[in-house]
């Protein structure tokens, strides 16, 4: 392995490689552009040895990947904000069909207004087209999760697509040291692509999404939500067979930060986190007892997980970078409270929103969250939504 | 951790300068990040960078808002609002220009001013305003902050050997003075 | 066909096939006398419901749908449309 | 062998009995298609008449010998783009790649897609079944449907009657791209479709081919399921729908129309051009006429 000084986007690219995908299909879009243009250069170069499509839309990106996986193929691509929302026809298809494959979603603000900067909007828009979508803090955890998405996704009991979501801007263009791996240890850790469950083969015909009832629909549906949830599991075991060959671990579906003698509770996502993780221990210096839940799967949700987390803590406040329309709130506040029903504290509780279209989501805000959470800790319930945003 | 603002024009190379930076800093073993700060960045647009440098693991990936250096990479953007802001006191001031840092508006809370003229470095060698790898040497001499052999090797690697003339120009031609309160 | 695990909506244990004969309210009759075993009337069926069966086209009605081109198109008007129930 | 020949020896890869309806030619040429294509071919039919009609399956079971699948309305040639590169990079370029659409997953909503897929020159043979509009989901208008046609979307008024735009002519369309094989195609001519359909086929394993084949609708155009092949060869014989290929980057005419019949004989034969006065006639009589000398010059170069 080597340390090398890479952007977010250089390292998707380098790690889609290192995966051997028999195709790639791409379309340049901001921020995403840089992905598709690296690979490009690695497969003219020769370096990748991929079927490297470059297609007229993001729609026939995830069609051209949709064929190749239904004849057998590891696939890879990534995409952004109306990328992502062109692609949805077939995205949703994607993962209902259960076909396997890595899509890095690099986070955009959805337009209007007219953007093409940082948020998550794009990819918390499409938390519900029956993806996997894990979201990473740095650069490392981009490599590290592209290759660990794609034994996720081809794990026998999952065969469901996965996107590995990392902010626009703010980790797509940011430069910091990456651990690369080289192609021998990513081929001893993740084996050659097998699935064959849905599968166009002259010698084997069958009909791939015949026309189907909704008796039988239903069935396939109430199959992939317990694939979602077994994938949990799979998800932690992963991570375990990873620290073992690479040594880093992610802890799972969420990781935990100095949450254990924890009072109040920020909830980061993607980016923002290591930035949460320096007010954690700002906050900390002036004996303020804060800790930090990166939640790192939105889907499959880790609702237990978050609950234990949670569990006897005075307060906490889910820092979003999209917005849930209708609920004046952050969507993964409103999951993470759904996720705490069965228990039985009493919590000071409150969504923050910020960085949206590019703004920054500085210290000062983090700092600002968490003396919000200390003044109302001992006020449970839910309290005003906190806009981390200049003043004009 | 050191936080560090750069201010440019497009098409003056801000970006790649900071790449090396933190290649450099990587390299020798060190933790660097860079962030540009995207706008719609033309040729010649004012365009602004964020470089941190480091011991430990760099974890925020937040602008920066405080910096305790600025490198200034053309000397008509020190008459916009947003160049001096938030300069840390004693902070160090990096610029590349042909004045005198009493024509240059240097703000109160500057400890040092140092001033280089990357652009005449750049064209005499290259016939053209690319003045990122002259400020780069200038960059090393008064920081300290990077490993200088490094600097010079990843400057070659990258760009070749008549930028690495332009890095050790602006490394000896820079001048360092403590700013006059 | 191989028995799969339907993880996924696919179809291979056995064919869709629908009762198509049952549309028919005129079915198409072959005069043999008239044939000139030209073919046209197969390359024309789109149910290819006419076989070539020992040197002689035959029509058959397991999903013939009666739409009667094979009776238009006949060079020779060798084929009749009868109306189904009320026999010949 | 001659192509009746072939047809009554070839093995059918359709589901004997679909819900197509009588008199149907979007069943007449996907049957025969796939005849010709055989066994070692994987097809795709998008939503329309013929994935309607239970070719792609229903619940567990297929209506193919074949591999199928039922792509989206949108994204049939880039979805059996990734089947094909697939194929060719487990060195099984043999496997013949087909899509057999209508004209809106062709001309309309999956336009872009087979604009791509022909761009990038990827080795499939798409056909365009064409009945003119949206038949499947109750006869609303398409891009191909003709000027005048009565339509669910564009039905006859007092204010407005029938569709107000000539048809996008979406052969002549794809043609201009750098293709490997271009060609129309009539059910009625049999022969001269088979001919075609096998040269498409043996293109597409070069690259991307593509035939229009004019598909007349009894339900939709409003004539009796019988007429279905006469209505096809009006449609020909009034250079309405010239039959001709592209391929080595020249353009043949492959059916020459020296007598042409007035397109009146054809418009009069159905429904759905019922309401056409005299001069929408004439009018489009002259369309007919541009298109075919348009062919006829490029035929001639």
């Amino acid at each position: 392995m080597k340390i090398k000084a890479m952007t977010g986007n250089t390292t998707a690219a380098i790690a889609a490689s290192l995966c051997r995908p028999d195709l790639i299909a791409a379309y340049p879009i901001t921020p995403q552009s840089s992905v598709a243009e690296y690979l490009s250069e690695l497969v003219h170069s020769g370096e990748l040895q991929t079927n490297y499509v470059t297609t007229e839309s993001e729609h026939s990106v995830m069609s051209v990947i949709q064929g190749a996986a239904c004849a057998g193929g590891r696939t890879f691509t990534a995409t952004s904000g109306q990328g992502l929302a062109l692609m949805y026809e077939p995205y949703f298809q994607m993962s209902t069909m259960r076909l396997p494959m890595v899509m890095a979603i690099v986070t955009r603000e959805m337009i209007s207004p007219c953007t093409v900067w940082s948020g998550q909007q794009d990819a918390m828009s499409v938390r519900d087209a029956g993806w996997l979508q894990v979201y990473v803090e740095n650069n490392q955890e981009i490599m590290d999760m592209i290759i660990q998405g794609y034994m996720i996704t081809e794990h026998e009991d999952v065969l469901i697509p996965i996107n590995v979501c990392y902010d626009g801007f703010y980790l797509s263009h940011l430069v910091e040291g990456v651990d690369v791996p080289s192609q021998k240890e990513v081929d001893a850790f993740l084996p050659p692509v097998h699935f064959n469950h849905a599968i166009l083969d002259p010698d084997n015909p069958m009909a791939v999404d015949s026309l189907t009832s909704g008796e039988v629909l239903t069935r396939y549906r109430k199959g992939h939500l317990e694939a979602m949830v077994k994938t949990l599991d799979v998800i932690e075991e992963v991570d375990k067979k990873f620290a073992k060959s690479f040594g880093r671990s992610y802890g799972g579906a969420i990781e935990e930060y100095k949450c254990d003698d924890a009072d109040i509770v920020l909830v980061a996502i993607g980016g923002m986190t290591g930035t949460a993780r320096d007010a954690v221990d700002m906050a900390r210096d002036k004996g303020i007892k804060a800790g930090l839940i990166k939640l790192r799967f939105v889907r499959p949700f880790p609702t237990d997980r978050i609950a234990n987390a949670l569990k006897g803590k005075k307060a906490f406040a889910v820092v979003d970078r999209s917005v849930c329309f209708g609920w004046n709130a952050g969507p993964m506040y409103t999951e993470v409270r759904a996720a705490l029903i069965n228990g039985d504290d009493k919590y000071s509780h409150f969504s923050a929103i910020g960085g949206l279209g590019g703004a920054d989501i500085s210290i000062k805000h983090m700092t600002s969250v968490i003396e919000k959470l200390e003044s109302v800790k001992s006020k449970p319930g839910q309290h005003d939504t906190l806009w981390l945003m200049k003043e004009f | 951790m050191k936080e560090i603002r750069l201010h440019g024009r497009g098409g003056q190379g801000v970006v790649k300068a900071s790449q090396i930076v933190v290649k450099s800093a990587v390299d020798a073993g060190g933790y660097g990040q860079f962030i540009p700060f995207f706008g719609v960045e033309r040729k010649g647009s004012p365009v602004f960078g964020f470089l941190r440098l480091g011991d430990e693991p760099i974890r925020r990936n937040t602008q920066v808002y405080e910096p305790e250096l600025l490198l200034i990479f053309d000397d008509t953007l020190v008459d916009l609002p947003t160049t001096y802001d938030g300069l840390k006191q004693d902070g160090i001031i990096i610029v590349n220009s042909k004045k005198s840092a009493s024509e240059l508006k240097i703000p109160s809370q500057a400890g040092k001013v140092a001033i280089v003229d990357a652009t005449g470095i750049s064209l005499k060698l290259f016939g053209k305003n690319i003045p990122n790898t002259a400020m780069l040497g200038a960059f090393a001499k008064v920081t300290g902050l990077v490993d200088w052999e490094i600097l010079l090797a990843e400057i070659t690697s990258e760009f070749g050997e008549k930028n690495k003339e332009a890095a050790i120009a602006g490394y000896y031609e820079v001048s360092i003075a403590d700013n006059k309160k | 066909m191989s028995k799969r695990v339907h993880i996924s909506p696919l179809a291979n244990e056995g064919m869709y096939i629908l009762d198509t004969a049952s549309w028919r309210t005129e079915r198409p009759v072959m005069n043999k006398e008239k044939c000139i075993e030209c073919g046209l009337c197969l390359t024309y069926c789109p149910v290819n419901a006419i076989i070539f069966d020992e040197n002689k086209y035959k029509i058959t009605y397991n999903y013939c749908k009666g739409c009667g081109i094979c009776a238009v198109e006949c060079p020779k008007k060798a084929i009749d449309m009868v109306p189904e129930g009320g026999g010949k | 062998m001659n192509y009746i020949e072939k047809l009554r020896t070839s093995e059918d890869m359709v589901t004997p009995g679909m819900s197509a309806c009588q008199g149907c030619c979007g069943e007449l040429v996907l049957r025969r298609i796939l005849q010709i294509s055989g066994k070692n071919t994987i097809v795709c039919v998008p939503p329309g008449c013929m994935s309607g009609a239970g070719v792609v399956g229903w619940d567990y079971q297929t209506g193919m010998k074949i591999p199928v699948h039922i792509p989206l309305l949108t994204n049939t040639a880039s979805f059996l783009s990734g089947v094909s590169q697939m194929y060719q990079r487990k060195g099984r370029g043999d496997v013949n790649m087909i899509a057999v659409a209508g004209d809106g997953a062709t001309a309309d909503g999956g336009f872009q897609s087979l604009s791509g897929a022909a761009e990038r020159n990827e080795k499939m043979l798409y056909v365009c079944y064409d009945n003119e509009g949206y038949m499947n989901t109750g006869f609303q208008r398409s891009s191909t449907t003709t000027k005048g046609s009565r339509t669910s979307t564009t039905p006859i008024g007092e204010a407005i009657n029938g569709k107000q735009q000539p048809s996008k002519y979406v052969a002549l369309i794809m043609s201009m791209h750098a293709l490997q094989y271009c060609a129309t195609a009539s059910p009625s001519h049999m022969q001269d479709m088979v001919a075609k359909v096998e040269r498409g086929l043996a293109e597409s394993k070069k690259g991307f081919a593509f035939i229009h084949v004019i598909a007349p609708c009894p339900t939709g155009w409003s004539f009796e399921p019988d007429m279905s092949i006469q209505i096809a060869k009006k449609a020909v014989a009034s250079n309405m729908f010239p039959l001709w290929e592209k391929y080595n980057g020249n353009y043949y005419i492959t059916v020459e129309n020296k007598k042409p019949i007035p397109v009146k004989e054809f418009l009069q034969s159905m429904g759905k051009y019922k309401s056409l006065t005299d001069d929408d006639i004439a009018q489009i009589q002259k369309e007919a006429d541009t298109k075919y000398e348009t062919l006829k010059k490029l035929a001639s170069e």
